[in-house]
């Protein structure tokens, strides 16, 4: 899984595989932090207090 | 008694029937749960599987569940993506199915493992040229995937969604769920890929092995479009089952037709890709090993070919017909056979594809190896049922999981 | 090291005379021995019992007076895989390195301690090689005594298989660099099989050296992925492209053909070939 | 601080994540992974220094040289001797499993009485006073012929000392077990006026024609033989198995004869008539110097010719005929007989008829032929002091005649309520409750029997119907003179040598019998001067013991003996065949026959867990013994294959599965030996399947007096 493990090998293979998994771990978690950060701020900003407002 | 959490308007059963219905499955899943203790305590003897059955029934429950929860990310797929808008209605079932399935297949394989404590090494020692390890990774991330199409719609609880934070996270989530469903989707497309990879890779089974593209053979891109097309299929069952039980209707008929429709019209197409592969396979792959297509079928008291009738023919054919015809598909008893026998079909071809693999006997002076499951097997096979029932009944009592079912009560 | 099985690294392989072989079981017991392998109060299971070399009974099918039969001992076949690139079946699926090919040995490895038992080598295998610990591996009182330190006592919950006596291999490793000799003689690794053997039907070395006695009784075609050149030696499922290690002869006819699958009609048609090929 | 609902969630998921987020978890989740690797109980074995030390296995009569693997002086693996005369460094699978036997948890620990059906621990002085009392009070009561010893075999020093011990008290009543050998002595000395034994140059004959023998399946020296069968590709030998059923033996030969089951003698008479009538035998040797030739040659002739004898043996003329020219036109034919492992008797007759071949053909102690040799007599045993009771007991005549034990508990079982002709049996080395034919009536036989002394190492079909168990070392834990290798040429006298333990409070069956007689005092105490085994041996083998204990074994030449013996007809001149099996045709239309099988043992140790693994299934599921038959047979009698049935025969019945083969011959059904143990706590083999020897009853051989049943008329049906 990381480089220091020592079946690794710098290989084709390694880059697709781990290439495509590393991505989309990182798409996932910028897009999860992404959506608690607005959260938060938008919580400070009072919004979402009163529901109903600005639903969808 | 549990009125505040029931959202709002919505017409639920009394609180005392609903709460024997989940004993009645809790019970089940207890047993279930049990029989995984003995399995993790003593060890995978608990099982009748054998060194001819490695993989058994576990494994097949596992593509199954795969298999019919791709309905969340074809539909998620088709909604985000391709922007079908109608399908919003019934993109929350479709989610909350892929999230049981996907929990279930987690839990399933690990069960299924007999290190169950060194599982993590399929990460940290990830060997990438095994299938097996696509599978566990991208299961591993679609699942997060799932878990997070499926927090806005447990924000929407009534309760949850007036603190102020969770009402801002859902709404920020449905903002950019596109990116979401899209990274779902194409994770989704390579482990349902990789599942059919791991029987199509084994050059040393002549029954699960295909040839392909590249390093990906053709079962790669079979059951990932098999799991698309047959997937809605199980969506549409569970979608029926529901609107039986709770004697309404949930869903409206133009959402379940564009979706039946799509789901015919992917079957049609599989079946011939399937058909394509299996002549292919029987003609050219197998006979160049030394086999004739009747080893496969004959000389056991089992497997004969009949299995592969029931899933081409009529798990496959038949549905496909129905639901791409306008005029059988809004029959609604065909249409519920064709979904039903649409999920049957795609369960078959996980069986015959794990199971049938192993009882071949390949070596000439081998034998056929039929195996029967043992009871713990059993039970912890039901296990997922009973507790897919369960978060299925709260998801159903507790989040608006049917847009249109207040419009639809109204309409009465 | 090469990253393929033509080079000068080791290509260690068996060769196994099924006409000698008399299904005495020496060889199996021999292994169990070395290889601390555990025993159950009931082993007629034979589904779930742990031989790593297991002989196999094959009948011609034909009605009494006209039977017989071939005992066929069956190891590990430590597969060079497709195009003997090293891709052994079991090698390839599986998901954590715990089985890996050795490029200078050409021994298919087991790591105990990094399996964690998904089976997947097992289903890949079509020679049934490989067997899983469904039990927590328990001797009798005492009995522990005889274990042997050079192999670890498997755990329960993970795959093992014969491996060649690859701890022979190592002793025998280990001897050659402190007498600073850069290769192992032929006699100075053996399994422990090939040496139990009473009829003395299992010979082991190196398929790559022309002078070691596997090499000479099978003659390994290096450009066709190790394929027998003998007439009389053939290899279990060849068709399949497993290009195993272990190798079989024998003088009849019947069981050169159980060998391997072959559709009506075309053994005949392979053995007209093959004597055509002999005549020129 | 207030905590309202929010916090608290807030609270809960910081933790989660602060807990995951630190180095514990990746630690926690690495110890785990390392604690499955070490789980308290997967044994962890020592390391030490590595040794080899060589023995003998006595495990069989063939007698391999075997080395033992130590670590830190621990045995960890037996492996075969390189360069010992006998099997250079092969090894049968037994051999291999020894250290199962020493190691084994159920091996009896410490002398034991049975008291009101209860094992009581005692102590070796306790034990032995016990059974000094037993001789001296026989003694005392002028009964001291009523001590009875059965022994394994007669050789070495070790039977020597249970003899002289039988003699010092007053006894004729010892006997050793029944094999192939001793038919082929008692053989030698009617047909050659030899004294002598047997030996068959396997390794160098080029024509092995073989009567039933399981040659590569136990008989002789199993190893050996494997190796002489490996090399009969390169030297261009022959082998011929004459048997109704495809054994491995049958498997490798180069001719499979399957003539039916009792006509093997026959179908060798035969093959003499084709021979004298085409004059391809060694007129010389067996017309000239031999004596009633002319007898034999006409009722051969005249009653076995190849046209006559078709229908009793099923082959046809033209196929012994050329059996025939293969076997005399050889340049080093052999023929030899003993069914299976050939540890039973089997009929004089029929071994007669098959050693007139190797008369005719003229290879009498010549290389790859029959040899004779003369017992190597090199024991001196000091002079027996034998008092006033030993000399009159002595003089009787002893229970079982002829040596042989069936004979023994033929009289035990027949005799009267008040008649006792054993007061006390001591045995050794032997499970006559499991090996000998009828095996329920010996064990009823031996219950009749007041004191019953048990030597054996394990608890054993015998062991368990003792009074008292004197628990002897097992082989590895003790040496011993070993001589010859079964019905080989190679005569190889060795010493073996303790290379473990002992474990448990056991004795050298030496020094017990030494112990022993020193308890009963008086003359019996006198005939053994010596203070332990390994002082009696050293005496009692003189000059040869220093050879041995220097060399570790003497091998004789391996050219044959250089006198040849004529050859006398007689025996076979009034040849009428062999006996038959017992049981009536009608009510038993089917015949059943021991299977030998390599990987189960058949004498007196039951076969090791490694050994029962290797079982097929088609022998053993779960703790079903299945019999073989051929799909006729089992279409014929309504069985199906894997399913219950019930055979029956004169003297028994079994529940057995049914495994359906079709290398065997319609209407014979074959059961597989060496199961069906008592086993006592070992369940790797203790109670598993049936022992053959309860259904097949004894038949006594009209000329040697022993057992000569292989088979037995039987009957199967549905369960």
């Amino acid at each position: 899984m990381f480089p220091f493990c020592f079946e690794w090998v710098w290989d084709v293979g390694h880059y697709l595989f781990f290439g495509a998994m590393w991505y989309a771990v990182i798409i996932i978690s910028l897009g999860m932090t992404y959506c608690v950060g607005k959260s938060l701020v938008d919580t400070l900003n009072g919004k979402g207090a009163g529901h109903g407002d600005g639903h969808h | 008694m549990d009125s505040a959490l029931i959202p709002e308007g919505a017409r639920r059963c009394p609180f005392p029937v609903f709460a024997a219905g989940i004993a009645v499955a809790s019970a089940v899943l207890l047993w279930g749960v049990y029989a995984m203790g003995l399995v993790w305590i003593k060890g995978l003897n608990q099982t009748n599987m054998n060194d001819y059955y490695g993989f058994a029934l576990w494994i097949w429950a596992d593509l199954a569940v795969i298999a019919i929860g791709g309905g969340a990310f074809f539909t998620g797929l088709l909604r985000y993506v391709f922007g079908i808008d109608e399908l919003k209605h019934i993109i929350n079932l479709a989610v909350v199915i892929g999230v049981i399935c996907y929990s279930s297949a987690l839990l399933i394989l690990a069960i299924d493992i007999g290190q169950p404590l060194r599982g993590w090494f399929i990460f940290w020692h990830a060997n990438v040229h095994s299938m097996l390890t696509e599978v566990a990774f991208c299961l591993s991330l679609y699942f997060s995937v799932l878990i997070i199409e499926f927090i806005p719609l447990v924000l929407e609880n009534r309760q949850l969604d007036k603190v102020p934070f969770f009402h801002n996270l859902g709404h920020n989530m449905h903002g950019i769920m596109a990116v979401f469903a899209a990274t779902g989707a194409f994770l989704s497309c390579f482990h349902q890929g990789s599942l059919g990879g791991v029987a199509g890779v084994l050059y040393g089974r002549p029954f699960a092995f295909r040839e392909g593209l590249l390093i990906w053979p053709w079962t790669f891109f079979l059951f990932t479009w098999s799991a698309a097309a047959y997937g809605p299929c199980f969506t549409l069952t569970v979608c029926k089952i529901f609107e039986g039980v709770t004697r309404k209707k949930l869903v409206k008929d133009n959402v379940v037709d564009l979706l039946a429709k799509i789901s015919g019209w992917m079957i049609a197409t599989y079946i011939i890709a399937k058909i394509i592969d299996t002549i292919y396979w029987a003609g050219v792959t197998v006979s160049d090993m030394g086999f004739s297509f009747m080893h496969f079928y004959s000389d056991n008291a089992f497997y004969g070919v009949w299995i592969l009738f029931t899933e081409i023919v009529i798990c496959g054919i038949v549905p496909a017909i129905l639901l791409t015809v306008k005029r059988f598909r809004e029959d609604k008893k065909l249409l519920i056979l064709a979904i039903v026998l649409g999920t049957i079909g795609v369960c078959i071809n996980r069986w015959v594809m794990v199971l049938q693999v192993v009882a071949v006997p390949v070596m000439s002076f081998d034998t056929w190896a039929l195996y029967i499951p043992s009871w713990q097997e059993v039970a912890t096979t039901i296990l997922p049922i009973a507790y897919g029932i369960i978060v299925l009944s709260l998801a159903y009592r507790y989040l608006p999981m049917f847009p249109q079912e207040q419009e639809l009560y109204d309409a009465k | 090291m090469t990253k393929d099985n033509h080079g000068k690294a080791y290509k260690f392989g068996m060769v196994i005379d099924l006409d000698k072989c008399t299904g005495c079981g020496s060889c199996m017991v021999a292994c169990m021995s070395e290889n601390n392998v555990p025993f159950k109060e009931n082993e007629t299971d034979k589904k779930d019992s742990l031989t790593w070399m297991t002989v196999y009974k094959l009948t011609n099918g034909k009605p009494f007076p006209d039977t017989d039969i071939c005992y066929m001992p069956r190891p590990c076949m430590h597969c060079g895989g497709k195009g003997d690139h090293g891709h052994s079946p079991c090698v390839s699926v599986c998901p954590a390195t715990a089985t890996d090919y050795g490029y200078d040995t050409g021994i298919v490895s087991q790591i105990y301690t990094r399996c964690f038992g998904c089976r997947y080598c097992m289903v890949s295998c079509p020679y049934h090689a490989r067997y899983f610990n469904w039990w927590d591996p328990k001797w009798p009182p005492g009995m522990e005594e005889y274990l042997s330190p050079d192999v670890s006592p498997r755990m329960r919950g993970v795959v093992e298989k014969c491996t060649f006596c690859y701890h022979r291999y190592q002793e025998a490793r280990d001897r050659a660099y402190y007498e600073k000799r850069d290769t192992i003689a032929e006699d100075e690794y053996q399994t422990a099989c090939t040496q139990a053997c009473p009829a003395g039907a299992i010979t082991f070395g190196d398929l790559n050296n022309p002078d070691h006695e596997v090499y000479k009784l099978v003659k390994p075609d290096p450009h066709n992925c190790g394929r027998p050149r003998d007439p009389k030696a053939f290899r279990v499922l060849e068709r399949l492209q497993t290009n195993p290690k272990v190798y079989y002869i024998s003088e009849r006819e019947w069981v050169r053909k159980a060998g391997d699958n072959y559709r009506k009609g075309e053994w005949d048609k392979k053995n007209m070939l093959t004597k055509a090929d002999g005549q020129h | 601080m207030k905590i309202d609902r929010r916090s608290f969630l807030g609270l809960g998921l910081g933790a989660a994540a602060g807990v995951a987020a630190s180095p514990m978890t990746w630690k926690l989740t690495d110890d785990i992974s390392i604690w499955t690797q070490n789980w308290p109980w997967t044994p962890v074995p020592r390391d030490g220094e590595v040794t080899f030390d060589n023995t003998v296995c006595t495990l069989c009569p063939g007698n391999c040289g075997i080395s033992v693997r130590k670590i830190a002086g621990r045995a960890v693996k037996i492996e075969g001797r390189g360069g010992y005369p006998v099997n250079d460094g092969g090894v049968c699978l037994h051999g291999i499993s020894a250290l199962q036997y020493l190691y084994d948890p159920s091996r009896i620990k410490s002398p034991m009485v049975k008291k009101r059906d209860a094992w009581k621990t005692v102590s070796w002085d306790e034990g032995l006073a016990l059974a000094a009392e037993k001789i001296k009070s026989l003694r005392d009561l002028g009964r001291a012929n009523t001590i009875a010893c059965v022994a394994g075999s007669g050789e070495g020093t070790i039977a020597g000392l249970y003899r002289r011990l039988l003699m010092a008290a007053g006894s004729q009543n010892f006997y050793t077990m029944d094999s192939m050998d001793k038919t082929w002595k008692m053989l030698i000395a009617e047909m050659h006026g030899f004294d002598g034994t047997a030996g068959f140059d396997i390794e160098s004959s080029d024509y092995l024609l073989s009567f039933g023998t399981g040659f590569i399946e136990g008989w002789g020296s199993p190893v050996g033989n494997f190796m002489a069968n490996s090399s009969r590709k390169d030297r261009n030998a022959k082998l011929v198995q004459v048997e109704y059923r495809l054994s491995s033996t049958a498997a490798a030969a180069d001719q499979w004869i399957p003539a039916k089951p009792g006509s093997e003698a026959d179908l060798a008479l035969s093959i003499c008539s084709v021979m004298i009538t085409e004059n391809l035998y060694d007129k010389d040797y067996a017309e000239k110097s031999g004596k009633n030739f002319d007898d034999f040659a006409k009722l051969v002739t005249e009653k076995y010719a190849p046209e006559l004898i078709t229908r009793t043996t099923g082959i046809d003329v033209p196929k012994i005929k050329s059996l025939a020219a293969g076997f005399a036109r050889a340049k080093a034919p052999l023929a030899i007989a003993g069914r299976g492992r050939g540890d039973a008797a089997g009929s004089m007759m029929e071994f007669a008829a098959v050693h007139a071949l190797n008369c005719l053909a003229g290879n009498i102690n010549k290389k790859g032929g029959f040899w004779m040799t003369k017992d190597a007599d090199t024991m001196i045993w000091p002079s027996l002091v034998m008092d006033d009771a030993a000399a009159k007991g002595y003089a009787k005549a002893a229970a079982g005649p002829g040596g042989s034990p069936d004979r023994l508990f033929d009289a035990l079982t027949s005799a009267g309520e008040d008649e006792t002709p054993v007061e006390m049996l001591m045995v050794y080395n032997a499970n006559p409750c499991h090996t000998l034919h009828d095996a329920g009536t010996v064990r009823s036989a031996i219950e009749k029997i007041p004191f019953v002394v048990s030597f054996s190492p394990y608890m054993d079909d015998t062991a368990r119907l003792a009074d008292l168990v004197l628990p002897t070392h097992m082989f590895l834990e003790m040496g011993e003179d070993i001589h010859g290798c079964a019905s080989s040429v190679k005569k190889v006298t060795a010493l073996s040598k303790p290379v473990a333990g002992p474990l448990f409070d056991t004795r050298h069956p030496g020094d017990a019998v030494i112990m022993l007689a020193k308890a009963v005092d008086g003359s019996v105490r006198a005939s053994f001067p010596w203070e332990s085994y390994e002082v009696a041996i050293s005496e009692v083998m003189g000059d040869t013991w220093d050879i041995l204990a220097k060399d570790g074994y003497i091998k004789c030449a391996s050219q044959p003996p250089a006198f040849r013996p004529g050859v006398d007809f007689k025996l076979l001149v009034g040849y009428d065949g062999p006996p038959a099996p017992l049981g009536d045709k009608k009510k038993f239309p089917l015949i059943l026959v021991e299977m030998d099988h390599m990987r189960l043992t058949s004498g007196a140790v039951a076969s090791s867990p490694f050994a029962v693994k290797t079982v097929p299934d088609t022998i053993l599921k779960d703790n079903d013994i299945l019999v073989e038959m051929n799909p006729e047979t089992a279409r014929q009698t309504g069985v199906s294959p894997g399913r219950m049935a019930v055979v029956e025969t004169p003297v028994g019945s079994a529940r057995v599965k049914v495994n359906i083969f079709d290398g065997i011959m319609p209407g014979v059904i074959a059961m597989p030996g060496g199961l069906g143990h008592f086993g006592g706590d070992n369940r790797y083999i203790g109670g598993k399947g049936v022992n053959v020897n309860e259904l097949i009853g004894p038949v006594i051989d009209p000329v040697s007096g022993l057992d000569a049943a292989w088979g037995i008329r039987a009957r199967i049906s549905r369960a």
